[in-house]
């Protein structure tokens, strides 16, 4: 084993010591906002320094498999073997790298953007706990670790989004993502379950391996695991029908919503789906499924961010729907393609919401100068920031292309591989051209929606209020840095997985190769003439262009009129602006009856009143009237006593005698 | 150390000395002024916890045997001896015991202001009769001290509970007794069955225990009669309302042991006593469906009712009937991971709902109300009790990572190779537990600051830090490296499950003629 | 001779006693309740066991009758009170319980002790001859019976105390 | 000479007349009395049996007469007692016991 990879429990102690550090610090002294900064962005460059060697240590090594280093056993019982215990493998190398960099920008980024918040040290305790979690998440050994890490991001998802908790909506909407993240892991459980029950380990490799002989394919087993691990990565990844936490976890800070709720907690169903991939290729039936509810996520969620007029909630659907492209890649074997288009979004999508983030940093700064309580997240509020904005504006753009899928960029060549993929099996099956055309109309809305929140927020005239307008500034350098940097990542992220038809194509798959060719058996080779593969990148350019153009044509952003003054919506855009009120529907059909049902029938009605009041108390009143009858032969005169004593005695006699 | 310890001859008194210290203590407590009390209290449990400790270690890992055992004659006419001897199972009971003991005098400190010296005295009976319960090996004196620990405990609540002290008291005390009460029908019985059979009339739990195929045909009503005395004490669903009127009249420290330890006797009894006399009965298809069932709606229903309580007590005294839920699910569930989950969410349920009651008793002191409702951002004035409160929280729900977590899981997957469907409706129970956690935590301490009585509470002070520290350091300590607690337990529930599973065997009737049976 | 004085002093015995519990006036209940007592301690005379005969004349129909007197005077309920008798009904109601439970007592007695817990015919007459009428009861009492004797006389002490405290008007 | 059927008869009697005695009287003194009458028939009843069975029923009756002389005194201050609270003996106007 090369000796940098023996480091790798260094990426996971590294933040929780920031965790710690910062935390005691917000407890004991939370002016301390510089040692906070130094200590919290300090361990995570550290941790992304180690994560390098690691990989660089990994990439050296020949042999392809996966070094799983124990550190102590955590549950022991019986057959059951749990250890404390890290893999590094190809897969996860890839992961690591994007966690540890994308958190160490975002938390240059949040030095800046959260300066002023009086939460501060524990705001960077939340962070560095996130990290350390996700660090976990993507190392873990076995299924059990890697829930350690799954609930931790949870959980850390859970106090960021409700950071500013003294806002009920806040702690709400903190609450709903937890508990969303808690009936998806109850699918994880089930599927750990029936994996210890068949395989005898939950640990990855072990269960892998053994995965070929313990389940038949298409098996009734194999399948209902894979609809639980599902279940477990829709809840995380914000899948149909576990997806309305996402939009609504957009409390929280925006850096926040960069780094767990678009580029890296989110992605762990992806994860999961490929690092089962044998799991899943072994049952087709719910590869298919895995790559419907993608494909259908991917479209639904693009159709709610077209009518949005929060900029959060535009790219918090936006993820929701790009996380639908991933999914679909996993869901038609593309697993290298999945994780390819998990790296690409989480530079071009944490720039969005980093950049997001500066603008409503420049607003929120004006509307704080003048006292206004205007929304500082409203596109209405927005428009022709360009002016003040340079760099966010440039960056911006960018990252527009690459999602869009403009040629050239990542998120092209990344999209552009999960569909070739879809289409190409739609020769074993015609659904999966279904599933590509939904594909392919989600990319179109993806190109509209995103142009339109580029053009109403920083092109036209602008409809932040005469006076603000004075204090709109440019952030400074510790926010726009990471930006650029991110940028440059958007541009060139593509190269790591080129399609085939060009020169050096298919690095990342290559790399990933070790982990994903167990599974390469079960499925059919995806053949696509060069040709076809021309052809489909042409219709993904013409796609894009035309959803970018459409939208420059069909939008005018100087009729837009500023919040307050908006008309109500009305017909088919007001359902799109509640969402299609999927909320509202859950609402009424699940957690009020739950709760109403709770509250009335179990435990006033059956608790207090049947139970306790019929048959706990009951019997007591029972016994009290029995008393009371009884008590009717206590007299208080002693003639009386005497008499049935004496009887009593005559009765005793004969019956002795 | 282990020298030192041999030379004293540690093993041969220290569960005598367990037993008696705190009898000694409750003496000492009752002839000092009151002023005096608290500190003789706190005093003689700390020196109970550290006689306590070496157990830890002097306990030999890896047999099943009773340990540091030894019998004096108590009416041994009748067969009657004191007799005592641990297990792995009874070690960490004991030890739970130990560490609760000084944290509950601790979390009285400003709590109780009147009748100081009794209430402490009580206190310490109480603990002579709770170890007195985990340590007994014969079976009058179990049943003895199962009795005499209801009677500091029906004071407890009696004398320095709430508005509705006697009427919680009350219900606790009958509903307990009714159910020992046919416990000791059941004890005399086997008493006399096994008796007339070998000859040898004795309460000797080893003895018993080899001639219990004497009771023939009356397996059932007696294992009816003991499972119904330990499932009111444990609570399972339909017998579990004496416990939120009792946890929340309590005093603080009351529900601490109420829910930490005296909830563990009956799943205790069901370990020690129900399942190995009776393995043929415990393990009948009907007898399995009724509890495997009732635990898993208990589960369901615990959780459900939990979530829409208005008084934070009573939230967690609900909790407790779904948590306890799972201890009945993973020991009837009868593998090696299910058992030793089901005991290790005994001893973390006692820690971290220990530590909730600890923290509702300690909002309660600030605002002296138990009323979710009359709280509310408080993570802004007193920082450091949300920090912990966020953290026990957790740990209830089960967040892997925390002691909850492990205990929860492992009675989960060694629940499923037997019974797959009610696990899969146990494993809900994790969704409900975090939406009744996490709501009441939100309305507690976030949301607005909205009440003006709020806005000047004072922050956890350094003896409320001392009470919280080691329970925090368990639930960290057990959700991450659990192996020294499962080491110790392994051999015990190994012997458990062979025991039963052999009884089972060659109890039960010739294979095939139950299936007959329609 | 010892036949008719055993029936003369049994029959004085029940009429005193029936006379006893009909006078109206405690006084003279009291002074029928005496001779019945002087009845009894005569049979146990012609029984054989003098000295509890003269034990009950000193205790009973001395000490305890006394108390009985005094009490009586002290309350002054001599004097004529409404009857305290019940009506016909009463009477009745008794005399059948009571006659009901002759029947079951006479019945009882024909319940013989065993033969073999039975001492040989005159045992105890050789008995007092040889211990003296006192020493038959003085061995057993203070050999079998000492600790039962002592706890007797701390019972006394307990009924006086008892007495003083629950007679006293205040302590 | 057997006297033994005849005592325990003339006993039984006795005793009946204690029992008529306490179920026909109000006055709590001359129930009191009746409670002597019970006794000393036990009495008799045990003197007549220590002719057959050995000195130890006569002991008894030391006993019994050591108890019964408590119990007059005893009985007898409570009567007091009571007097004083309601002035009557009456038991029917004494009825501390009813619920």
């Amino acid at each position: 084993m090369p000796t940098s990879v023996g480091w790798v429990w260094l990426v996971v102690v590294l933040p929780f010591l920031g965790f710690l550090a910062n935390g005691l610090i917000s407890l004991v002294k939370p002016q301390a906002k510089s040692a906070v900064s130094f200590i919290g962005v300090g361990v995570l460059v550290a941790a992304f320094a180690v994560a390098v060697a690691v990989v660089a240590g990994l990439s050296q090594d020949q042999q392809g498999a996966p070094y799983v280093l124990t550190y102590w056993s955590w549950m022991t019982v019986g057959g059951l073997e749990i250890a404390a215990a890290l893999q590094v493998d190809q897969l996860s190398a890839v992961m690591l790298i994007v966690v540890t960099g994308v958190s160490a920008l975002i938390h240059v980024f949040s030095v800046g953007y959260m300066r002023d918040d009086p939460g501060y040290p524990r705001y960077f305790a939340f962070l560095n706990l996130f990290v350390f979690f996700m660090v976990l998440l993507v190392l873990g050994a076995s299924f059990p670790v890697m829930f350690v890490g799954w609930e931790g991001v949870g959980l850390c998802s859970y106090l960021l989004i409700g950071f500013w908790y003294l806002d009920k909506v806040n702690a709400d909407a903190g609450k709903k993502a937890f508990l969303m993240n808690r009936i998806g892991d109850f699918g994880f459980l089930i599927a750990m379950f029936l994996i210890f029950q068949a395989t005898g380990s939950l640990a990855f490799t072990e269960v892998f391996e053994a995965a070929p002989e313990a389940f038949t394919i298409n098996g009734e087993i194999i399948t209902l695991i894979t609809w639980a691990l599902l279940r477990g990565g829709a809840g995380k990844s914000a899948q149909i029908p576990l997806y309305t936490w996402l939009p609504d976890a957009m409390a929280g800070p925006t850096p926040v919503s960069a780094l767990i709720h678009a580029a890296t907690m989110v992605t762990a169903g992806v994860y999961l789906v490929a690092r089962s991939n044998i799991l899943f290729a072994m049952a087709p039936v719910s590869s298919v499924v895995v790559a419907t509810v993608g494909a259908v996520t991917a479209l639904f969620a693009a159709t709610i961010a077209l009518k949005q007029w929060d900029i959060k909630k535009v790219l918090a659907y936006s993820t929701v729907s790009q996380l639908g492209y991933m999914f679909l890649g996993v869901g038609v074997g593309a697993y290298a393609g999945g994780i390819f288009h998990l790296v690409t979004h989480a530079f071009f999508k944490a720039l969005l919401f980093l950049g997001s983030g500066s603008v409503i940093f420049a607003l929120h700064r004006a509307y704080h100068a003048t006292h206004s309580h205007d929304d500082a997240q409203d596109m209405r509020n927005m428009g022709g920031m360009r002016k003040f904005m340079p760099w966010t504006f440039a960056v911006m753009w960018v990252a527009t292309f690459a999602i869009a899928g403009i040629p050239g960029l990542s998120g092209f060549f990344s999209k552009d591989g999960i569909l070739a993929v879809a289409f190409a099996r739609g020769h074993d099956h015609p659904v999966f051209y279904l599933l590509w055309l939904m594909g392919v109309i989600a990319a179109l809305l993806t190109a509209f929606y995103m142009t339109r929140l580029m053009l109403y927020t920083f092109h036209g005239p602008s409809r932040t209020g005469e006076g603000e307008q004075r204090h709109l500034a440019e952030a400074p350098w510790v926010m726009t840095g990471p930006l650029v940097v991110l940028a440059l990542g958007s541009i060139f992220a593509g190269v790591l997985n080129l399609p085939h038809v060009l020169p050096n194509p298919g690095w990342l798959e290559h790399w990933l190769e070790p982990v994903t060719e167990l599974s390469h058996r079960y499925w059919n080779e995806v053949h696509l003439a060069a040709s076809t593969e021309w052809l489909l990148m042409a219709v993904a350019t013409a796609i894009a262009v035309a959803g970018m153009a459409g939208a420059v044509i069909m939008l005018k952003p100087e009729k837009l009129k500023a919040a307050k003054e908006a008309p109500a919506e009305t017909g088919i855009q007001k359902v799109l602006l509640k969402k299609w009120y999927v909320d509202e529907i859950y609402d009424a059909l699940i957690v009020r009856p739950t709760v109403w049902m709770s509250r009335n029938v179990l435990w006033k009605f059956f608790d207090a009143g049947v139970i306790d009041g019929a048959m706990v108390n009951g019997s007591a009143w029972t016994a009290r009237a029995v008393g009371f009858v009884g008590s009717a032969v206590q007299t208080g005169r002693l003639a009386w006593y005497l008499l049935v004593f004496v009887i009593g005695t005559l009765v005793l006699l004969r019956a002795v005698m | 150390m282990t020298e030192f310890l041999g030379n004293i001859g540690y093993n041969n008194w220290v569960l005598d000395a367990l037993l008696v210290i705190p009898l000694v203590g409750a003496l000492a407590v009752l002839s000092v002024p009151a002023g005096e009390a608290k500190k003789v209290a706190l005093g003689v449990t700390l020196v109970e916890f550290l006689v306590s400790v070496p157990l830890w270690w002097t306990f030999q890992i890896g047999t099943a045997a009773m340990q540091f055992q030894h019998a004096y004659p108590w009416i041994p006419g009748w067969g009657i001896y004191y007799r005592v001897g641990i297990d792995g199972i009874s070690l960490l009971m004991v030890l739970l015991t130990t560490l609760t003991m000084p944290l509950a005098v601790l979390g009285s400190w400003n709590y109780i202001k009147d009748k100081l010296c009794p209430y402490y005295a009580l206190l310490l009976v109480l603990t002579t009769g709770m170890l007195g319960v985990f340590v007994a090996l014969d079976l009058f004196m179990f049943y003895v001290l199962w009795e005499v620990m209801l009677i500091p405990m029906y004071f407890l609540i009696g004398v320095w509970g709430g508005p509705r002290r006697l009427y919680a008291a009350i219900k606790f005390f009958i509903y307990t007794f009714v159910g020992s009460l046919l416990m000791l029908v059941a004890i005399l019985a086997i008493y006399y069955m096994v008796g007339d059979a070998t000859g040898v009339y004795s309460f000797a739990y080893d003895h018993l225990l080899e001639n219990i195929g004497a009771v023939g045909s009356w397996g059932f009503w007696l294992f009816g009669a003991f499972a119904l005395a330990f499932a009111i004490k444990v609570p399972m669903f339909p017998f579990h309302t004496w416990l939120p009127d009792a946890h929340v009249e309590a005093p603080t420290a009351a529900s601490v042991i109420l829910a930490g330890i005296l909830l563990k006797m009956g799943t205790y009894g069901f370990l020690r006593f129900a399942l190995p006399f009776f393995p043929s009965e415990a393990m009948h298809p009907t007898v399995v469906t009724i509890v495997v069932g009732l635990a898993v709606i208990g589960i369901v229903y615990g959780a459900l009712v939990a979530m829409v309580q208005p008084d934070f007590k009573k939230l967690v005294a609900y909790s407790s009937v779904s948590h306890l839920g799972f201890v009945m699910l993973g020991i009837w569930a009868l593998t090696q991971a299910s058992v030793a989950g089901a005991i290790i969410i005994m001893v973390s349920h006692g820690i971290s709902t220990g530590a909730l009651f600890f923290l509702a008793g300690m909002l309660s002191e600030r605002r002296h109300t138990r009323e979710i409702a009359a709280f509310g951002g408080l993570a802004k004035v007193v920082p450091g009790l949300a920090v912990v409160l966020t953290v026990v929280a957790l740990s209830s729900i089960g967040l892997p990572g925390t002691n909850g977590f492990v205990g929860e899981f492992l009675v989960l997957i060694g629940s499923w190779g037997p019974y797959p469907w009610a696990t899969a409706v146990a494993a809900t129970g994790v969704i409900f537990a975090a939406a009744y956690l996490l709501w009441a935590l939100q309305r507690i301490i976030y949301n607005k600051l909205d009440k003006p009585e709020n806005e000047h509470l004072p922050d956890l002070s350094k003896r409320e830090i001392l009470v919280l520290a080691p329970l925090l350091a368990c639930i960290l300590w057990i959700g991450l490296y659990p192996k020294p607690l499962l080491d110790r337990i392994e051999a015990s529930t190994e012997h458990l499950i062979t025991t039963v599973q052999e009884q089972r065997a060659s109890v039960a009737p010739t294979p095939g003629s139950e299936e007959q049976v329609p | 001779m010892l036949v008719f004085n055993f029936w003369f002093f049994s029959g004085l015995a029940i009429i005193s006693a029936l006379l006893c519990i009909t006078r109206r006036s405690p006084v003279v209940s009291a002074m029928w309740l005496v001779v019945t007592m002087f009845s009894i301690a005569a049979l146990y005379i012609i029984l054989g066991a003098q000295f509890i005969g003269a034990i009950q004349v000193l205790v009973y129909a001395g000490a305890i009758m006394v108390l009985f007197l005094f009490v009586i005077m002290l309350l002054n309920l001599g004097r004529d009170e409404p009857t305290d008798l019940p009506g016909w009904w009463g009477h009745a109601i008794t005399f059948g319980i009571g006659t009901l439970l002759i029947v079951e007592l006479w019945a009882v007695t024909r319940i013989v002790p065993a033969g073999e817990v039975r001492l040989p015919a005159g045992t105890m007459d050789r008995v007092m001859e040889q211990e003296g009428v006192v020493g038959a009861i003085s061995s057993t009492l203070f050999r079998d019976f000492l600790v039962p004797f002592e706890i007797t006389s701390v019972l006394l002490l307990a009924a006086v105390v008892g007495a003083v405290v629950l007679a006293k008007r205040r302590i | 000479m057997d006297l033994l059927g005849s005592a325990l008869a003339v006993s039984a009697i006795i005793f009946s007349l204690g029992v008529a005695g306490v179920l026909l009287r109000r006055n709590a003194i001359i129930v009191f009395m009746s409670i002597e009458l019970m006794l000393n028939a036990v009495n008799l009843s045990f003197i007549a049996l220590a002719q057959q069975l050995g000195p130890e029923g006569q002991v008894f009756v030391l006993f019994v007469m050591a108890v019964a002389a408590a119990e007059a005194v005893v009985g007898l201050a409570i009567i007091i007692a009571i007097y004083r609270h309601k002035q009557t003996v009456n038991l029917d106007k004494i009825n501390l016991l009813s619920g």
